[in-house]
């Protein structure tokens, strides 16, 4: 049991921890690109973003559609604070982070009535709720026509924004890519360490059986609004950080950040529900993936048969069936449906499953089972 | 009419379910299916009435054998056509319709609307009670009462068998007995039954023959009376007192 | 059940024909199509695409704005987005999002007119073939600044980029890089920006000249008449409405009742009775396509028939249906059977040489994604006759490009500089409906160019 | 009072379309206990191939409507046959964000086939409006609460008399216990889902007539507004859905009319329903009409 709630358990889980954080401080001396930066970027954003909804939606069961709106009050918040009031980043990462968690646990009670299907749609009146109020207070958030977000700071021991270690400078992109994956790799830290001890497994608890977990003396409510809070505040900062990369912001219309909310939930069902890790690697894949596509798409293209036509379009003139934007949207909801079909428990659970047959084919005495978390059963 | 031989189901490609289970059951008779917790009861039930696939189980060889022909892979809903009705483990009455429509539903299968009409006038008769609150929602029925619209529903698709997991689970006494008496009678209008139950004093006292499970395979049988009399079946289950079951998987 | 699965089948089989036959129906223009991709395939054209041949610097080109004043220079240095024979234009456009109804044609149009140049006048400066790049913004800053990052590198300037929010979000980085960038959406406050080029009449200009036509030159009304407003809730309706209200204020007429609205909004019942009711005779209609014609169906509904007065956005030709008998509309191009203008002849000769084959016909948004190239066009010419397509060099090539000549495709020519030299368009035509008129259906009733213009400041 | 009567008829029409919506929805939520958000695509879908029917072919508006109604029940079908067949015991968010994922994916397919970026419809009523006592409504509007009514009142007594019906809602409750009962789950799924893109096409059909004719794809989400209409009816009940529709679209459209106050901002009463939706489960938690959940331990 002791062992049970360490935070790496094996060797592998720290080879794995200590190549990620390599990872993390390679890429950047390797690339140089503003565009990949931000491609990466993004991706962090995701990654933070899904491990809250993972905390609410894979450990402890609740269905949302609502972490676009989250991720909106974080960005507005720190907009508000970082760039107008020109609070240092500590402060406005705060009070992205407060703002988003406080409205999360405002939405707790209400996710206590509502179960299933009532509280996704309730997630869903939360998205319009806040856009119509981005929309319209204008004071905050500059109403329709957005935000500027310039000048935001992004100091705080070293300036990320202006970062230069040992003589070598890097641009404004490489080192927001340091800062936003030094908090996912700190958030990830902090997930780990909720679901591994007793608070964790509470949520679990409540996950599998509401009214059992209960009856066992799990403070049902009080809990469920923690997770909310949580997940409000970690997308919250996901939101400032994204802020921070884009420079401005806009409401834009409910429609399209429910489609955000869709995308949060896709990073996490295709990275893996309910595994500490699964949101991060769902962003790592979903999140460059339209760009993947428009780097690559000579490569991937090919010609149709029967209507014998390439299937993307090479300019808005030539022929061809798609354009690469409605490729990857296509590709997007078919790896959507794919994972919830056939793979449920994501990249992760099915990296799992290779270690595991290679394992039981090397060593058959091994008895390391498949590492497999529990997979959500939100109800 | 009904031959299961050599059984063998698996749950979730990796536990056992049942490892080769006979039974035979002839027209016209009760019998009884006992066993302990997890022996497999339930299981066979399922394998018979093509609910394996809910559970994420299937049958890996043997067969099953309906008036001789094969039910293993038939589906649900082919099987009730084909004669075999059931009420389920745990009641499962759809507590949100009426009393009138959870028996509606149990009729699904029958087109014959008079036909319908009067297997629907012999449940009242059997159980006045769901006659008195027919439109009623079923969810706030008693745990007997709701138990009786189980075996009323599984009676209106107008069953040659019948198969009751465990009626007599969690309700009192007096209610058993009627419960018992009810088999009784509806066996006596040619309904072949399957009775599964823990309570083997009840089951066997109206049985005309007995399996009993363990471990997924029939670890004794005979005729009810040999079972009454049999020696282990005494240490084992007719500890004088109705067995009381608790957590069911 | 037999029967059943036959009904079923053929049914999904219609779809599916149906599905294959909309799929196929695109070969039926085969031939014309296949080869546009194909560049060196063009007869006549005289300069290969092949050499950087440094002789033939004087082009034909019909799009030289600025005669020879300049001694011309060497060739331009390979640059970002420049490789020394093929020159990269980068597109932030709406492919898949909301404003995709958008997006999609203007950069067909763009498409249109550097097939022309590349196809008819061997490229920019007769020798450098262009290649159009675009990024999915889905109208939303975050993707826009992605796909800025993408392509920016890879493009000597940004030649559209669609609708206001990505282009307030991608403006600080256009700064920031010293690349030029084309805002696809006319907002006046973009005539004040060094790195924009923007082109057309402003949307204030717009309103301001409509209101100017409906006073004073229409016939329809006067100062006297009843007159309201619906604006949509962004950059462009609040400029176009503060256009309005200062064109209210010099002629002398009230703004009645003003409403708002949301784009994707659907039910138009309370904001047509709230015009009903305030008896407004006209309404200016700072709006969106879809949502007007939805405004005008429930205002036919409800019996309320005023006289619509709108911009550029707020119609689009494949929307307009009969009850748009009473809509006037301010726009930069001309008729398109006006074969009295050339440019428009030309536009319509290329549209249909190089049109994707699906059988488009030419509307008002295709033409505004056709012609705003034009600008593009004299830039880069200007460029290359300077000899230098870095991003400097783009720069500097603005501020002496001086006026661009669209041959009366715009209503006046737009005089580009640095931003205090700049005299932006403010010329509109007017047009009415005419169903009978396509395919754009609008005839044209005047070409003005309001004097409370000279007294309206932009970005105000 | 006339501006009243008028904003109160055209919330209800508006009610109409968002109940024709919405029956959609609840038809599948009573047979699979699930949402179905690719109903947006249903209606999406279905208003295009209508269009090319009746516009591009030629074909009578209203066979259009009926081919379409029949084709899309085929092209629903065929979707449930092909991926929630296989999903139908897994838990309900899980089943939510696979008709998510085919929502996404059937509106990549319209800018596919269709690449004008607008359309214009062809609906019969367009300008046809007649007045009742003061208050002029359109025959669009007059056919889009005849179909809602007509609509219902089949599902009415579909669920109530037929055998598919029934079984449609067994399955709904509990998959396992109506199979026991000789319902073919999987052919009840079939059905609602058949039946769901049906409606789904007259939905979209009176949406865009009601729109002035104009076709985009937006319309594709404009199905996510009658999702408070639905929930707020109660998630399995026709019933409730079409009174649930009329209640938000009258809201809606009232609320627009009437209150207005600068800090309310613009637009209010596009989050109207929400709010109204919110407010009501708070006292209902299974809406106006809906069956109450028994919480099972």
């Amino acid at each position: 049991m002791t062992d049970d709630l360490r935070l790496l358990r094996s060797a592998g889980a720290r080879i794995g921890a200590a190549l990620a954080v390599a990872a993390v401080v390679v890429t950047p001396l390797l690339i140089s690109s503003d565009f990949w930066m931000s491609v990466f970027i993004a991706a962090g954003v995701f990654a933070l973003g899904g491990l809250g909804l993972n905390l609410l939606t894979g450990y402890t069961g609740q269905a949302s559609l609502g972490q676009a709106a989250f991720v909106l009050i974080g960005a507005y918040t720190a907009a508000w604070f970082g760039a107008d009031k020109g609070w240092p980043m500590l402060l406005w990462m705060a009070a992205a982070m407060l703002a988003a968690g406080l409205v999360g646990a405002a939405i707790g009670p209400f996710a206590l009535r509502f179960k299933g299907n009532y509280l996704v749609v309730v997630s869903i009146a939360l998205v319009f709720v806040t856009v119509h109020v981005l929309q319209n207070w204008d004071s905050f958030s500059g109403g329709f026509n957005g935000k500027s977000v310039g000048g935001i700071s992004l100091s705080f021991l070293v300036d990320f924004g202006d970062l230069s270690i040992f003589g070598k400078q890097f641009t404004p992109e490489q080192g927001l890519f340091y800062l936003t994956w030094i908090v996912v790799g700190l958030a990830t830290l902090a997930v780990a360490n909720i679901i591994r001890t007793r608070p964790g497994r509470a949520l679990q608890a409540i996950r599998d059986r509401d009214v059992a977990a209960e009856v066992i003396g799990i403070r049902v409510a009080r809990n469920k609004v923690i997770v909310f809070a949580l997940s409000g505040a970690m997308a919250g900062l996901a939101g400032g950080l994204d802020a921070a990369r884009v420079g401005f912001l806009t409401p834009g219309v409910a429609e399209s950040q429910l489609l955000l909310s869709i995308r949060y939930v896709a990073v996490i069902v295709v990275g893996g529900v309910g595994t500490v890790v699964g949101a991060i690697v769902g962003a790592l894949f979903l999140g460059p993936l339209p760009e993947l596509v428009e780097e690559f798409s000579d490569k991937i293209n090919f010609t149709v048969p029967l209507v014998d036509q390439p299937l993307l379009k090479d300019s808005a003139t030539s022929e061809g069936i798609m354009s690469n934007a409605v490729f990857s949207e296509i590709l997007f909801s078919i790896l959507l449906v794919v994972f919830l079909m056939f793979q449920p428990r994501g990249l992760v659970g099915l990296w799992h499953r290779m270690v595991a047959s290679l394992k039981r084919r090397g060593t058959p005495t091994d008895d390391a089972g498949p590492d497999i978390e529990p997979v959500a059963t939100p109800h | 009419m009904l031959r299961v031989s050599d059984l063998e189901v698996v749950y979730s490609a990796a536990v056992l379910g049942l490892r080769g289970a006979e039974l035979s059951v002839a027209r016209g008779s009760i019998v009884a299916l006992l066993g302990a917790n997890g022996a497999g009861k339930t299981t066979l039930l399922r394998a018979i009435t093509g609910l394996l696939g809910y559970h994420n189980a299937r049958i890996t060889s043997g067969q099953i054998e309906l008036n001789g022909s094969v039910l293993n892979d038939v589906a649900p809903a082919a099987i009730v056509r084909r004669g075999v009705g059931q009420a389920m483990e745990g009641r499962r009455i759809f507590g949100e319709l009426s009393i009138e429509d959870n028996l509606k539903v149990g009729g699904v299968s029958v087109k014959d609307r008079a036909a319908k009409q009067q297997t629907r006038d012999y449940v009242f008769d059997l159980f006045p009670v769901l006659g008195e609150r027919r439109r009623q929602q079923a969810g706030y029925l008693s745990g007997g009462e709701q138990q009786m619209l189980a075996i009323g529903r599984a009676l209106m698709s107008q069953p040659d068998l019948l198969l009751l997991d465990e009626p007599s689970l969690g309700l009192a006494p007096l209610i058993v007995t009627q419960i018992r008496d009810v088999i009784a009678d509806i066996n006596k209008t040619g309904t072949t039954v399957l009775l599964v139950e823990q309570n083997a004093a009840m089951a066997l006292s109206i049985a005309d023959h007995g399996y009993v499970l363990e471990n997924g395979r029939v670890g004794l049988s005979g005729s009810a009376r040999q079972l009454r009399e049999d020696d282990s079946m005494q240490a084992l289950y007719l500890g004088g007192t109705i067995a009381v079951s608790e957590n069911r998987s | 059940m037999t029967k059943k699965l036959w009904l079923v089948s053929a049914l999904l089989l219609t779809f599916a024909l149906f599905a294959a036959a909309c799929g196929s129906s695109d070969d039926s223009g085969d031939s014309a199509g296949s080869d546009t991709t194909e560049p060196t395939d063009g007869s006549d054209t005289t300069a290969p695409t092949d050499g950087t041949e440094p002789a033939d610097s004087g082009s034909d080109a019909t799009v030289a704005p600025d005669d020879g004043s300049v001694e011309p220079a060497g060739d331009p240095e390979p640059a970002p987005g420049f490789d020394g024979e093929t020159i990269k234009l980068g597109y932030l456009t709406d492919e898949s999002g909301p404003l995709a109804i958008l997006g999609v044609p203007l950069t067909t149009g763009s498409q249109i007119y550097w097939d022309y140049v590349n196809e008819e006048l061997g490229g920019v400066g007769g020798r450098y073939q262009v290649e159009l790049a675009t990024g999915d913004t889905k109208d939303d800053p975050s993707s826009a600044v992605q796909e800025y990052q993408r392509l920016k590198d890879d493009s000597v300037l940004f030649a559209q980029i669609l609708s206001t929010p990505p282009t307030q979000a991608v403006l600080e980085f256009l700064k920031e890089d010293n690349i030029v960038g084309v805002p696809g959406s006319l907002a006046g406050t973009w005539a004040n920006e060094a790195v924009l080029m923007p082109n057309g009449a402003a949307y204030e200009y717009e309103m301001i000249n409509i209101a100017d036509w409906f006073v004073n030159d229409s016939g329809l009304g006067g100062v006297d008449t009843v007159q309201c407003v619906v604006s949509v809730n962004d950059l462009y309706g609040e400029v176009g409405l503060d256009g309005l209200e200062y064109a209210a204020g010099e002629l002398g007429f009230e703004l009645t009742e003003k409403r708002t609205m949301n784009r994707n909004d659907t039910d138009f019942a309370a904001t047509v009775s709230a015009l009903d009711q305030a008896g407004c005779e006209a309404v200016y209609a700072i709006t969106v396509p879809r949502e007007q014609s939805t405004m005008m169906a429930e205002a036919a509904t409800q019996g309320f028939d005023p006289i619509w007065l709108g911009a550029l956005p707020s119609y689009l030709s494949l929307l307009a249906g009969p009850n748009f008998e009473k809509f006037y509309v301010a726009l930069d191009n001309p008729d398109f059977n006006d074969t009295s203008v050339p440019g428009m002849v030309d536009f319509l000769e290329r549209f249909e040489t190089y049109k994707p084959d699906s059988g488009a016909e030419p509307n008002s948004f295709f033409f505004s994604g056709y012609y705003q190239q034009i600008a593009v066009h004299a830039l880069l010419e200007k460029a290359v006759e300077l000899g230098d397509l870095s991003r400097e060099g783009i720069a500097n090539a603005m501020t002496q490009l001086g006026e661009v000549e669209t041959d009366g495709l715009t209503a006046e020519n737009y005089v580009y500089g640095a931003p205090e030299d700049r005299i932006p368009t403010s010329a509109s035509r007017i047009f009415v409906y005419d169903p009978d008129n396509p395919p754009n259906l609008l005839t044209e009733l005047a070409l003005l160019d309001s004097e409370l213009n000279d007294g309206y400041e932009l970005g105000g | 009072m006339d501006k009243f009567l008028q904003l109160f008829v055209s919330g209800v029409a508006l009610g109409g379309i968002y109940a024709l919506i919405a029956l959609g929805f609840v038809v599948i939520y009573k047979a699979t206990g699930t949402f179905n958000f690719a109903q947006g695509g249903f209606v999406l879908l279905g208003t295009y191939l209508t269009y090319q029917l009746a516009v591009e072919w030629e074909v009578n508006f209203y066979l259009s409507t009926l081919i379409a109604v029949l084709a899309m029940a085929g092209v629903a079908m065929l979707i449930e046959r092909t991926v929630l067949r296989r999903m139908m015991d897994q838990p309900a968010f899980t089943i939510i964000l696979v008709t998510v994922g085919i929502l996404l994916f059937l509106q990549q397919l319209v800018p596919i086939i269709w690449d004008e970026p607008g359309l214009r419809f062809a609906n019969p009523w367009l300008g046809e409006v007649v007045d009742i006592g003061g208050v002029s409504i359109s025959h669009a509007n007059i056919w889009t609460v005849v179909y809602a009514g007509v609509v219902f009142g089949a599902f009415a007594l579909f669920f109530k008399f037929t055998r598919t019906g029934i079984g449609m809602q067994a399955a709904a409750l509990d998959q396992e216990a109506a199979a026991a009962q000789g319902i073919s789950v999987a052919r009840s799924f079939q059905v609602s889902w058949a039946i769901a893109g049906a409606v789904g096409v007259l939905a979209g059909v009176m949406l865009t007539a009601r729109g002035g004719d104009a076709l985009t794809p937006a319309i594709g989400f404009v199905a996510l507004r009658a999702l408070p209409a639905m929930i707020l009816g109660g998630l399995d009940s026709p019933g409730g859905a079409v009174v649930g529709g009329v209640i938000i679209g009258v809201a809606e459209v009232l609320t627009a009319g009437y209150l207005e106050y600068e800090w309310l901002g613009a637009n209010f009463s596009s989050v109207v329903p929400y709010l109204v939706l919110i407010f009501v489960l708070l006292f209902r938690p299974s809406g106006l009409f809906g069956t109450k959940e028994v919480e099972r331990v």
